[in-house]
């Protein structure tokens, strides 16, 4: 439970990044944060206390290695939820760097006033 | 001037001609044996996608094998992105879409899983060019978007 | 059919990637690419809506494995039903006009081959969501038409439209955010991601109280920004102006509708079940948005962003029908939903035609249009009626039904509410039309033009859908939406909703 | 060895916390790189070195392309952290989804509980079924090869977007028309 409580933990600093920063660089840092969070609860959902990788080597017992092998469906997941967190932080990227193109900052609230 | 034109110093730059093949041949390997391995196409990509970002950084945007690489990277993402979609539509031959559809080989070997394996490489295809040109187009942002007075910058 | 069903998926995803391909050997061609693959998609949604087709296929053949209790969906379910076979069809229609309007729209520059690979992949995504019977795979694609959709939006690389999608991209990642924990948390409970198993867990009291409730916080929490209801609705009028105008149509047309109402939908009827709380929720939802997007589009002067706040307005609706859990009451929204799709995105063009005719999207600095652009005009004019409610269009049918399904449930508070939303909504767009087709023609606009047939005809096109569907209502389309309300909520009698779908997924194993 | 996840979990949040509240962008998302590798490393020990791999070599991607954004612009954080709003926004909402969570998930099985869950089919059947030994491999590209074909997509889409958002404009910034 102690494991779960800090992963929200981690949760709630990216949504306040995300949400409460004025920088869109930190906003990203919060948003990429937040998908760190939400990766490892999914990885920790699948997690045994004492078993390994679900990789299966040349000469294992297959019914052996189910009984001593995480849940692999949340690895699988995890990795299509990495792949589009990195998608839309690059996408973020190039906005924030069009933004400073076009006003001069990153600044959110600078950037409100300045359109007036 | 831009920085890229001029790359980094001369011992990063051998430094980089020493790594970049092993970089790439890693990068292949992560993805050949994804299916055995930890790993797989898309680490695989993205070391590849790296090999590439470190010769851009080293030699600058306009030599080495970068430059190359960077003009068809769009067109080798959507060529890798093709590759998965035929393989998968190939699957209706058998019965249905996504289905694999190729004779396997022994398990624990590279040919256990050659539907597994052209996939694989499909996505390394596609997400090492496709990060790239991503890569590409962020780290030059001021030349691809012709903000600067130089023009003819090739995005 | 079941077997083919991936096809919706991969003939945009095809046309995306060659799009990419081509995009410096021939440019030209992709504009070609995109209505090439609309109109397939077209002729296939008609064909299939014509046959009243449904099934089911497993990508990969992995279907129902494991025996007895343990037997569950090891792969992924695509599934077709009426309810997503209507969403189809009106994406395909919505997708061919706006492919269509963007051949003379847009002008040959470098971004126009991306665009017509984000438009497709966009149209990709929303019919991979509406076939998904698979949550994680529903959000996948929920995905890729999102982060499609924030590309678009910054499409025209100005301040405003850049920041514009910013906003839209950090509320849309929340959405998704939320989405995903709550998939994370139902996984958590049960071990199972298909609808169809996941449905039976639940039923079967498979998720304790707390994780539901949190699970189903989310799941409105996410689908409720994606579809932009009145809290969570900020982004939405700065998002969908800024876009170009057949992208505004899709997004505001479609994009709100199969991310939102659809997915919302399908995971509450099918997933979740409907409970008091739940349709207490949704109905606040709807009234604010009804109230609160008809309201703030009174201040505006931009006919984007007038017809923005009224899609705020439209979602509201459609809310406040679906939370009445009846079975006239969901056909009725979903009616509405497929309605305001067909004349929010007939507006859209229509007022991206505007722009080009008169130079601004300033109510104040228009008027006489008529005079110069009768097409386009006679477009503008029949989407405003039907949006106003006016008989016999189609709008008028759906708000009808709305009303009468809140008064037969009891809610005559809401349905006056209701009523008097539609009557906001009239003043407005009459407002529009006087302004901007009628009256004194401004000297600026003299030497104004209509613009290109291929601009004026899809949103002709689309109005006349909006007539023909509203005096067509008795005699076919109550049978398309009937069929798509049955497939969400059983009338009487019938067996659940639910059960059906789970049993098309699983066939005839034995649980 | 729980001990060594709550501890690695905690220096995870802590250094989150620390990457935000730094003045310096810079320093900020070397933390942040810092931390996934942190992330990548719990991944490792929780049974997951596909996530590890995939953890590390995406971080470096991201770090990478945040200090070359950094260095372009040189925008320091200033002044309170935006209106009193939007961070009473920040932290409610944040409160909120903890306080939820945690309640839900106190209801749940505990953390590396052993149960028996469907996907354990995965284990037993992944080599017969698609020929791999790596049973993530096979669940990705085979049994839920689709969703990988979406997020092959949403990568491809994700640099379209970018592309799109960094090419050439007239001066006026504006699109020409047709």
């Amino acid at each position: 439970m102690t494991f779960y409580c800090l992963i929200f933990a981690l949760l709630a600093v990216g949504l306040y990044g995300l949400l409460a920063k004025r920088n869109m660089l930190k906003k990203i840092l919060g948003l990429v944060i937040l998908d760190n969070a939400v990766n490892l609860l999914l990885i920790a959902v699948g997690y045994r206390s004492g078993k390994g990788a679900p990789i299966l080597l040349p000469g294992d017992d297959p019914a052996a290695f189910a009984r001593s092998s995480v849940d692999p469906l949340p690895q699988a997941l995890v990795l299509t939820s990495i792949v589009i967190g990195l998608g839309v932080t690059m996408i973020l990227v190039a906005m924030a760097l069009r933004l400073h193109q076009r006003y001069g900052t990153l600044d959110v609230d600078r950037m409100d006033r300045l359109k007036g | 001037m831009p920085r890229e034109r001029d790359g980094l110093s001369a011992i990063v730059r051998v430094v980089t001609q020493w790594l970049f093949v092993p970089i790439l041949v890693y990068g292949l390997g992560v993805g050949f044996f994804g299916h055995l391995t930890p790993g797989g196409g898309f680490a695989g990509g993205v070391v590849i996608a790296c090999g590439f970002v470190l010769a851009t950084i080293a030699f600058g945007g306009r030599t080495g094998p970068a430059p190359v690489f960077h003009r068809w990277a769009a067109s080798l993402e959507a060529v890798g992105a093709m590759t998965y979609l035929g393989m998968a539509a190939l699957g209706w031959s058998a019965g249905h879409f996504m289905q694999a559809w190729t004779p396997r080989g022994e398990d624990f070997t590279l040919a256990s899983a050659p539907f597994l394996v052209v996939l694989n490489l499909a996505i390394l295809l596609k997400v090492g060019a496709g990060l790239f040109a991503g890569f590409m187009v962020l780290v030059l942002f001021d030349r691809a978007t012709g903000a600067t007075a130089r023009e003819g910058g090739d995005a | 059919m079941g077997t083919f069903l991936p096809f919706f998926v991969a003939l945009p995803l095809l046309a995306g990637f060659v799009c990419l391909l081509l995009k410096r050997a021939a440019p030209r061609a992709t504009p070609w690419i995109s209505v090439g693959s609309m109109v397939g998609l077209l002729v296939a949604c008609v064909l299939a809506t014509a046959w009243g087709s449904s099934g089911v296929t497993f990508a990969g053949d992995w279907g129902v494995r494991g025996a007895g209790a343990g037997a569950f969906v090891v792969g992924i379910a695509l599934v077709l039903d009426g309810f997503s076979r209507l969403f189809l069809l009106l994406v395909a229609v919505v997708g061919t006009a706006s492919a269509v309007y963007a051949l003379r729209y847009l002008a040959p520059e470098e971004g126009r081959p991306l665009f017509h690979v984000l438009f497709n992949l966009l149209v990709a995504g929303m019919n991979g969501a509406l076939l998904a019977g698979d949550l994680f795979n529903l959000y996948v694609f929920v995905e890729v038409a999102s982060i499609a959709s924030y590309g678009l939006v910054a499409y025209q690389t100005g301040g405003e439209e850049v920041e514009a999608a910013f906003k839209y991209l950090v509320v849309g990642t929340l959405a998704s955010t939320a989405i995903l924990i709550g998939i994370t948390v139902l996984y958590a409970a049960t071990g199972y991601l298909n609808m169809a198993d996941l449905s039976a867990a639940i039923a079967g009291g498979g998720v304790p109280r707390m994780p539901l409730l949190f699970a189903s916080g989310l799941f409105v929490l996410g689908f409720g920004m994606k579809a932009a209801a009145m809290p969570f609705h900020a982004w939405l009028p700065d998002a969908h102006p800024s876009a170009p105008a057949p992208i505004s149509a899709m997004l505001s047309g479609l994009l709100i509708k199969t991310l939102g109402i659809y997915a919302l939908v399908r995971v509450f009827y099918v997933v979740v079940g409907m409970d008091e709380n739940l349709r207490m929720v949704l109905t606040v939802l709807g009234c604010l948005s009804m109230w609160g997007g008809v309201l703030l589009a009174q201040a505006q002067d931009d006919v984007k962003r007038i017809l923005a706040f009224h899609s705020v307005s439209q979602m509201g609706y459609v809310l406040v029908a679906l939370a009445l859990n009846s079975w006239l009451g969901v056909a009725a929204g979903l009616f509405h939903a497929v309605n305001h799709g067909l004349f929010k995105s007939a507006l859209f063009l229509s007022a991206g035609s505007l722009e080009r005719v008169t130079g601004t999207r300033r109510l104040s600095e228009m008027g006489g249009v008529f005079r110069k652009a009768p097409a386009t005009s006679a477009g503008l004019v029949g989407a405003c009626l039907s949006i106003s409610g006016i008989p016999p269009f189609n709008g008028f049918w759906s708000k009808l039904l709305i009303l009468i399904a809140l008064v037969t449930a009891g809610q005559t508070f809401v349905a006056v509410l209701a009523a008097g939303a539609a009557l906001m909504t009239l003043v407005t767009f009459v407002k529009v039309q006087r302004k901007a087709i009628f009256g004194a023609l401004p000297a600026r606009l003299e030497g104004a033009h209509e613009v290109p047939a291929s601009m004026y005809l899809p949103a002709l096109a689309l109005a006349a859908l909006c007539l023909l569907s509203g005096l067509l209502w008795p005699v076919g389309v109550d049978g398309i939406v009937g069929a798509a309300a049955s497939a969400v909520l059983a009338r009487e009698g019938a067996p659940p909703a639910a059960t059906v779908y789970m049993e098309r997924i699983h066939g005839e194993v034995p649980r | 060895m729980n001990l060594i996840l709550i501890g690695l979990a905690a220096f995870l949040v802590l250094g989150s916390v620390a990457a935000l509240e730094m003045k310096n962008l810079l320093s900020a998302v070397i933390a942040v790189g810092v931390v996934g590798l942190g992330l990548s490393v719990l991944f490792l020990l929780l049974g997951a070195p596909d996530i590890a791999i995939t953890q590390v070599v995406v971080e470096v991607i991201v770090v990478t392309v945040m200090i070359r954004a950094t260095t372009r612009t040189t925008d320091e954080e200033k002044g309170p952290p935006r209106s009193l709003a939007a961070v009473v926004v920040g932290v409610g909402s944040a409160l909120v989804i903890v306080g939820f969570g945690i309640a839900a998930f106190a209801e749940l099985p505990r953390f590396g509980a052993e149960r028996p869950t469907p996907s354990f089919w995965y284990l037993a059947e992944a080599l017969r079924g698609t020929g791999a030994g790596n049973v993530v491999t096979s669940i990705v590209l085979d049994f839920r090869g689709y969703d990988t074909l979406g997020e092959a997509t949403v990568i491809l889409v994700s640099i379209a977007g970018a592309l799109v958002i960094a090419r050439h404009v007239a001066r006026d910034g504006k699109v020409p028309r047709a």
